[in-house]
């Protein structure tokens, strides 16, 4: 940007004087004053007013406030009545300004014209938008034919949307991200099932496990950066500041297995650098030592001995590279705890064991007795209402891959796109853009013309989420059933149009069966109804006489939740009949060949990369490497010798599914044998702060050949090398490598 | 000769001196002109129709701001109060338009200065103290050149215990 | 004479900032607070590659031990606030310097950018507007109203959110009431997800910053200089201890 | 040398120089000074014309650094001095010579400055004005540079007098202020005598600025006593100049800055580079005006030796704070002074410390100081290890602080660069032009200089004699 104008100055070189001068004059702003024609109410000029809504960031949804002033939104802060995140809000709930005011934002509506490949946009209006999709859906001979694909959707989106596709006949809204992907949030909810569900329960939306971290005196996290991206980070650190400082019983003790040093980790009292693939073998190393010295203060161990039958220790120490003293140890400091509790992690659902992995994690809460009970795991209590009960959850990968094969065999003519964007997010070999290619009409609801939007033939850019409507469930955190509201805080800044309101719009103009499952005028009106479900529950913080009066009291906390703490304790249904059985991770790449694991971490300021178009979140450092705007690779210094590389030296990353180039970060916090690179760049479309900006590191992660059917994305199973290029590039780093290694300066 | 030098020298300083003299006694002299309004909005017939400022300007009891009043509070009186004047015409299209009036702002801050109605009327300021007495004015404008040592003035004279507070630069810059 | 203590305490509160490094996680929430509060603008890529990035509160990462028992010490460090601040006394124009509350003021507009104070602070937490901030429309729109937009060529840091104290104080007078602690909480402490921050008034020794001061495992960075910061420290455990 | 003079080929040659053209009327001298001011050839316009290119190529840069920000210059955090601030230094410490050369040497009656005063002081006046630049083009907002000027506002706001800044600004004025009076009392006779053989624009030039000089004996005798005062009076503000210029750094709590050291060292080293600067100029001019007969062997062997002894002095000071930082052990320190023998500010180091301590070897031989090419290349080396020095100590040091997390590098640019290029190429610009306006040789001194000897002789000897002039 600068550079352009500097040439421009040396054009103008005669007056740079005069411009000189400009710099002098006071910088009084002669703007004109426009007053309200109708005030609204409460609404004082030059006074803050504060908004109380939902952050759509991640899918936590956290409560936020939103200092309004003069109708324009200025702040975002962290609403201290909501239960899940108590007044605080992280780095990216903050910038959601930049969201609202992002300079890359879609304007109004816009048709591709001449095809998919030219990328020319016409604009187009809203009725004209609408008369396609209407034409196009009765044209449709058979409307199954019809698919949405969803990422974090609203809940009371996903509800409309259900019920639309419901009533059209079409296939459920296939719900998949690379966030939710990143945190194993499918494979949460599948382990809580497993465990916990009943045996002719939900299919789907099975609550998500919690574990009290507030009041554990010993955390063990297998993988779980509870203080970054995984689940409801802001409320997990909350309960972390407790941890460590609010307790009577004086400090907790955090311990973090995974190869590489994540911030958790670097808060966490110990880091074991596991061999990857390995997790679920030391959780069960350690309740095999539990069980077998019959550690803890529980009683007997002797009912769940069967789970660890066959468990040689040695042999765990051997394969996992912990040894068996350390094993030792870490079974006692979580044996002897009052409270201690086990974390299964996102990061295990990315590797071929990773269901067993997580349930040998979860089996030592169940050895331990530490369901429901303080410091433990919990489930969390269900809004008294059905229409929050049966919130949406996340679709496994599977499903994402069945709609593209459905898509490939020409299955699907009309494909919604909400709040996703899968040809960035997923593997080049899933396969989305070929499979985009059979679908007749794709419909992108973007704000930004992402990489997936620009395959769209219509883009219909919806709200965001500071200018529109919706509720949605909270993630586990809060310690009481909760619906967060969200209310526009500021009036729509462009042509956009809520996508509740598409859908209703369209039912009503398809009519018959469709028209009557969605008999709401608009999405407020829907809104307001589902609110109402909650009137007269006498457990909320409040109540109201009226729908009207619920309705206004909704807005004005942001959302209903109960006035006193309630969590579920969880039952075990689904205890394991035999012994636990840990298979080895499989991983593709010949370690002869690829000698690292590729250990892939979402970014903490870009996440699954939605946030690279947010200039704070660039400009953000990460905490660990504190590299900015770019993508990086960071090796352990043994490593880093071995290969003759130093900082900022540019690498080649080889996996056997594609390459990437990105600068060295000598990181002292990872495995000799594993590099590391965060997801969230390599844009190349998604607005100016985004694009054209380091690798999209997801274009290595190889497919797990023979994987059985079901399995999610395996992320973390991708071997790579790593080779120098003799470049160099330097990163935008906070620190100075000057000064780097000398801490001990004083 | 070099006496009428000294001389001319002599007299410039002193011309100098008294012109700065001058403009700090009398600021007036360097208050800027009405600027050009999209109605010519006459405060002194409202003033004497008995309208009180906060009337108007509510907001400048409680918020930074004095605020403008909405186009709903000037047709709430002139759907029927002098309708078939020329200006009121003129605000009744805007209104059925409903299209906001963009007023120019009369007495203007630098930005790097933050001033807020509330406290200053909060202390029993007068408007007039500081916008002049504007009900006697057709068209509203600055009366006074509202700098630096304008406000110090004011605020040097108060007690000495609230002076210091008040003449902390970082009361006002920020 | 605890009369007379009593009521210049109440006259003239001593701000002071309790960073809690047990409980700091190194989120940058912080940051970004600030970024938003104090409308700091971002660099770019290049910029911030040569260490003109322009954070008032930066989270210092400090590499201890070598793997497998490395530590990563994570610090939040912002303007201290110095009682005896080496950047007051070498401006020129008094455009820093210590005010009643024992803030160190930075006023923007009075700043002719000699960048004296940047060479004399110890902490290097001064940044300087090497260019026009930019705000690519509409991105101007989010510009917090209260605080002044700096123009190239002027010093700035942390004011421990000046405008947020000044505007609590406003309020609470109107009001007719006194201030509150906690009442006044800079963006940083607001949002800062562990509760690590704190903020408060030292001159009130029940505040939660006065009694968190008083901890044993009080420090504050470079104390050895002698500038006694109005930022306190409170040291954080050992982290992954080996064995 | 004027050995072929046959008049003075009966005295030994080392009192022939004292003797100054003792055979040459004072109408002769008077037109030997005059010709080559009066005379310009095509080698003076093309010199004057690429150095005001420079200059206005330098100006262009200016602009563009007010009007982008000081980003456009290569500092950065922490490194927020850079060149600019260096060359400052290096300025202020050239301007150290004339007055030191002048009114130290007047004072201390040593003759042979006579024929050189001129050149020093004019060197003082045009290095302060071009190290005063420096506190404004560094400026952030340039615009607001009369902030620093205390006058009465509305605002009642002042100056910072305790900033080291603002002591900066009353030193260097007043020192401008007094070395430009001294020039200019030195000069009145000349111009005086320039104003009679010249007419045109030169005569009305030299008229006015001779202020009506007839050369009677009481304004001789005001003259000597204004020049007198004025010779005591400097002294203490050339010291403070440079004194104060290191409390700039040695106030502040910068690791290696802090330092009570600093002001001596500060003023002996520009007393080096100044009179170094000196004579590299004098070499320069003497060929450039064939002043040859003015400038002699004996003045560069006595200008030679002063450096030599600054340098000696310089070393000792250098040594003497840099022992006391290398035992004192202070971490960050300790860091500097590692990057300095074996880091990345070794190649600067180095530099530093050969350019000034080579030539003090070099000087110690009489054929180098009276060889002017040996000598000018002895003394541009002292310079280039002065700017090095003022570069380490104000670069290097802001590079490394408390706290390691903050360290950081610098790269210059071109708009620095060419800002500081454009402060060398004008003063030598205003140096050019001064020396066609002005009598670069003090014509009155060398007569006055020749009153003072004669030569006597006693028995068979032929003996110099000296009488005291005041």
């Amino acid at each position: 940007m600068k550079r352009l104008s500097r040439r421009d100055f040396l054009k103008t070189a005669a007056v740079a004087g005069v411009g000189v001068f400009t710099g002098i004059a006071p910088t009084v702003r002669r703007v004109a004053l426009e007053p309200f024609v109708r005030p609204p109410e409460e609404e004082l000029p030059g006074r803050a007013t504060w908004f109380a809504s939902t952050c759509r960031q991640c899918p936590a949804g956290c409560g936020i406030l939103v200092r309004v002033i003069n109708g324009r939104a200025r702040k975002i802060e962290g609403n201290p009545a909501h239960p899940l995140n108590r007044g605080k809000l992280c780095a990216r709930g903050q910038t959601g300004l930049q969201v609202l005011y992002n300079p890359d934002r879609l304007k109004n509506a816009v048709r591709q014209t001449g095809g998919r490949e030219p990328r020319q946009f016409k604009p187009i209006q809203w009725t004209e938008a609408l008369d396609q999709l209407v034409s196009t859906l009765n044209g449709l001979a058979d409307r199954s034919r019809v698919a949405f694909l969803g990422g974090l959707v609203p809940d009371h989106l996903v509800a409309l949307v259900s019920s639309f596709l419901k009533a059209l006949g079409a296939p459920p809204p296939v719900l998949f991200d690379l966030h939710t992907t990143l945190e194993g949030r499918a494979e949460a909810a599948d382990l809580a099932r497993r465990w916990f569900g009943k045996p002719q329960g939900q299919v789907q939306g099975f609550p998500l496990p919690m574990y009290d971290i507030a009041r554990a005196q010993v955390i063990f996290s297998f993988g779980a950066n509870l203080l970054e991206t995984w689940m409801s980070p802001v409320s997990q650190s909350y309960d972390y500041g407790l941890m460590r400082q609010g307790q009577a019983g004086g400090r907790g003790f955090l311990a973090q297995f995974e190869p590489r040093l994540s911030m958790t980790a670097a808060s966490a009292d110990k880091w074991i650098p596991v061999e990857p693939g390995t997790e679920g073998l030391i959780a069960l190393g350690l309740g095999r030592i539990i069980v077998e010295d019959n550690l803890g203060h529980v009683g007997s161990h002797r009912d769940h001995a069967y789970l660890y039958r066959n468990v040689s220790v040695s042999d765990i120490a051997q394969a996992s590279g912990v040894s068996i003293e350390t094993l030792r140890k870490l079974a006692n400091v979580f044996a002897d705890a009052d409270r201690s509790v086990a974390i299964p992690g996102g990061y295990l659902a990315g590797l071929s064991n990773g269901a067993q992995t997580m349930d040998t994690v979860m089996a030592l809460n169940v050895v331990m007795r530490r369901l429901g009970r303080e410091g433990g795991v919990f489930l969390p209590h269900q809004v008294p209402a059905e229409q929050f009960t049966s919130s949406a959850s996340i679709s496994p990968f599977s499903e994402a891959q069945s709609l593209i094969e459905r898509m490939k065999a020409g299955q699907v003519d009309v494909l919604f796109i909400h709040s996703t964007n899968p040809v960035y997010e997923l593997p080049g070999w899933a396969g989305f853009v070929e499979a985009l290619d059979k679908v007749r009409l794709v419909v992108s609801f973007s704000s930004f013309m992402d990489e997936t939007a620009i395959w769209a033939d219509l883009v219909l850019p919806d709200h965001t989420y500071l200018e529109g409507w919706g509720y949605q469930g909270v993630s586990p955190g809060a310690d009481r059933p909760a619906v967060s509201g969200q209310q526009p805080v500021v009036r729509p800044l462009y042509d956009t149009r809520s996508t509740a309101d598409v859908v209703l719009a369209l039912a009503a103009r398809l009519g018959g069966q469709v028209a009557q499952a969605l008999p709401w005028s608009d999405e407020v009106a829907f809104l307001e109804q589902s609110s109402t479900q909650l009137l007269g529950t006498s457990s909320g913080i409040y109540d109201a006489r009226t729908p009207d009066g619920f309705w206004s009291r909704w807005r004005q906390h942001g959302g209903w939740w109960t006035e006193k703490p309630l969590r579920d304790e969880p039952e075990v249904s689904g205890m394991p009949t035999g012994p636990l059985q840990v298979s080895p991770a499989a991983f593709v790449g010949d370690p002869q060949q690829y000698p690292f694991h590729l250990a892939l971490y979402p970014s903490l300021a870009l996440t699954d990369g939605r946030g690279a178009n947010q200039p704070w979140l660039q400009e953000m450092p990460d905490p660990m490497t504190t590299g900015r705007w770019n993508t990086w690779v960071e090796l352990n210094p043994v490593t880093a010798r071995s290969l003759g590389v130093h900082d900022n030296d540019v690498v080649k990353v080889i996996s056997p599914q594609g390459e990437l180039e990105a600068a060295v970060v000598v990181y002292p916090g990872i495995r000799p044998d594993a590099v590391a690179i965060p997801v969230g760049q390599g844009h190349s479309d998604y607005g100016r702060f985004a694009e054209r900006r380091g690798s999209n590191p997801l274009s290595l992660v190889a497919p797990l050949l023979g994987q059985a059917p079901g399995l999610p994305l395996q992320w973390a199973a991708t071997r790579v090398r790593v080779e120098g290029t003799g470049r160099r590039q330097e990163l935008a780093r906070l620190e100075s490598l000057d000064g780097a290694g000398r801490e001990k300066l004083r | 000769m070099s006496r009428r030098r000294v001389l001319i020298i002599a007299l410039i300083a002193l011309a100098l001196l008294g012109g700065g003299a001058y403009i700090r006694i009398n600021r007036t002299s360097l208050a800027s002109a009405a600027p050009v309004q999209p109605i010519p909005f006459n405060h002194r017939v409202h003033a004497q129709a008995g309208v009180q400022c906060l009337f108007c300007h509510s907001s400048a009891l409680r918020s930074d701001v004095a605020g403008l009043p909405s186009m709903q509070k000037c047709m709430g009186c002139h759907q029927t109060i002098a309708a078939d004047r020329e200006p009121v015409k003129t605000l009744t299209d805007y209104w059925q338009r409903q299209e906001p009036i963009h007023w120019q702002p009369v007495n203007t801050m630098p930005d790097f200065v933050f001033f807020s109605h509330q406290p200053h009327l909060g202390a029993g300021l007068g408007c007039e103290g500081c916008h002049g007495n504007v009900g006697q004015m057709d068209i509203a404008r600055q009366p006074v050149n509202m700098d630096m040592g304008w406000c110090l003035d004011c605020h040097l004279k108060q007690p000495s215990e609230k002076a210091a507070r008040l003449v902390d630069c970082l009361l006002c810059h920020k | 004479m605890a009369q007379d203590v009593k009521s210049s305490a109440e006259a003239s509160p001593r701000w002071a900032m309790v960073v809690d490094l047990d409980r700091c996680t190194g989120c940058q929430a912080c940051v970004i607070a600030c970024h938003a509060e104090n409308n700091i603008p971002v660099v770019g890529e290049e910029q911030a590659a040569y260490g003109r990035w322009m954070h008032w509160i930066i989270i210092q990462r400090y590499w201890e031990g070598e793997y497998p028992n490395v530590k990563a010490r994570l610090m939040p460090v912002m303007c201290q606030q110095c009682t005896q601040a080496p950047c007051e006394p070498v401006c020129p124009v008094f455009a820093t310097y210590h005010n009643p509350e024992g803030l160190n003021a930075q006023i923007y507009n009075r700043c002719i950018g000699t960048r004296f104070c940047g060479s004399a602070c110890p902490y290097k937490v001064r940044t300087f507007n090497w260019f026009e901030p930019e705000f690519p429309a509409p991105l101007t729109e989010q510009l917090n109203p209260d605080v002044t937009v700096r123009s190239r060529g002027i010093m700035e840091k942390c004011t421990f959110c000046i405008q947020r104290i000044r505007r609590a104080e406003m309020d609470v007078k109107a009001e007719g009431r006194q201030l509150a602690d906690g009442q006044v909480q800079p963006a940083c402490v607001q949002t800062c997800p562990p509760s690590a921050l704190v903020f408060g008034d030292l001159n009130d020794p029940n505040s939660q910053a006065s009694q968190l001061a008083r901890s044993h495992r009080s420090f504050r960075l470079l104390d050895e200089l002698g500038t006694d910061p109005a930022v306190i420290y409170l040291k954080g455990g050992e982290t992954n201890v080996p064995g | 040398m004027s050995q072929a003079d046959p008049a003075r080929a009966s005295a030994p040659s080392e009192y022939g120089e004292r003797l100054l053209l003792e055979a040459r009327q004072d109408a002769d001298i008077n037109q030997a000074v005059l010709q080559p001011m009066l005379q310009t050839g095509r080698g003076f316009w093309v010199l004057v014309t690429i150095l005001g290119a420079l200059v206005a190529w330098g100006l262009y840069a200016w602009g563009y650094l007010v009007y982008w920000g000081i980003g456009a210059s290569g500092k950065n955090r922490p490194v927020y001095w850079t060149l600019f601030i260096t060359t400052f230094v290096f300025w202020v410490g050239i301007s150290h010579a004339g007055t030191m050369i002048s009114a130290v040497l007047r004072l201390l009656k040593a003759d042979w400055r006579r024929p050189i005063t001129r050149g020093a002081e004019a060197m003082t006046a045009f290095a302060l004005m071009m190290a005063g630049l420096y506190p404004l083009i560094h400026l952030g907002r340039v615009w607001k540079f009369y902030w620093m000027i205390p006058y009465p506002n509305n605002r009642l706001m002042w100056p910072n007098f305790q900033s080291p800044l603002m002591w900066d600004m009353v030193a260097i004025f007043t020192y401008l202020i007094g070395s430009t009076l001294y020039l200019y009392l030195a000069l009145i006779p000349d111009m005086a005598m320039a104003r009679d053989y010249t007419g045109g624009w030169r005569y009305r030039l030299y008229r006015a600025l001779a202020l009506g000089w007839r050369g009677t004996e009481g304004e001789w005798h005001k003259l000597h006593r204004a020049l007198g005062i004025f010779s005591v009076a400097i002294i203490p503000i050339f010291l403070s100049v440079h004194s104060i210029v290191s409390w700039d750094f040695a106030v502040t709590i910068q690791p290696r800055w802090h330092s009570t050291i600093f002001a001596p060292y500060f003023v002996v080293g520009a007393i080096y580079s100044g009179l170094s600067a000196l004579a590299s100029i004098l070499v320069l001019v003497r060929r450039g005006m064939r002043l040859q007969e003015f400038l002699r062997a004996e003045h560069f062997n006595a200008l030679g030796r002063l450096v030599m002894i600054a340098g000696m002095a310089w070393t000792y000071f250098w040594f003497a704070g840099f022992l006391v930082e290398w035992y004192g052990n202070e971490p960050v320190t300790r860091e500097l002074i590692r990057q300095e023998v074996a880091g990345h500010l070794a190649p600067l180091f180095y530099l530093q410390m050969s350019a000034n301590l080579i030539p003090v070897g070099l000087l110690a031989f009489k054929k180098v100081r009276t060889t002017p090419v040996l000598l000018l290349a002895a003394t541009l080396l002292v310079n280039v290890g002065m700017f090095t020095e003022r570069a380490l100590i104000v670069i290097g040091s802001l590079q490394r602080n408390d706290m390691p997390f903050n360290w950081g590098t610098y790269h210059t640019t071109w708009v620095e660069v060419s800002i500081v290029v454009m402060t060398f190429a004008g003063f030598a610009l205003l140096y050019a032009l001064f020396s066609r306006i002005v009598p670069y040789v003090p014509v009155w001194e060398i007569k006055e200089g020749r009153l003072r000897y004669s030569m006597r002789r006693i028995g068979r000897l032929l003996v110099p004699t000296a009488a005291e002039i005041e």
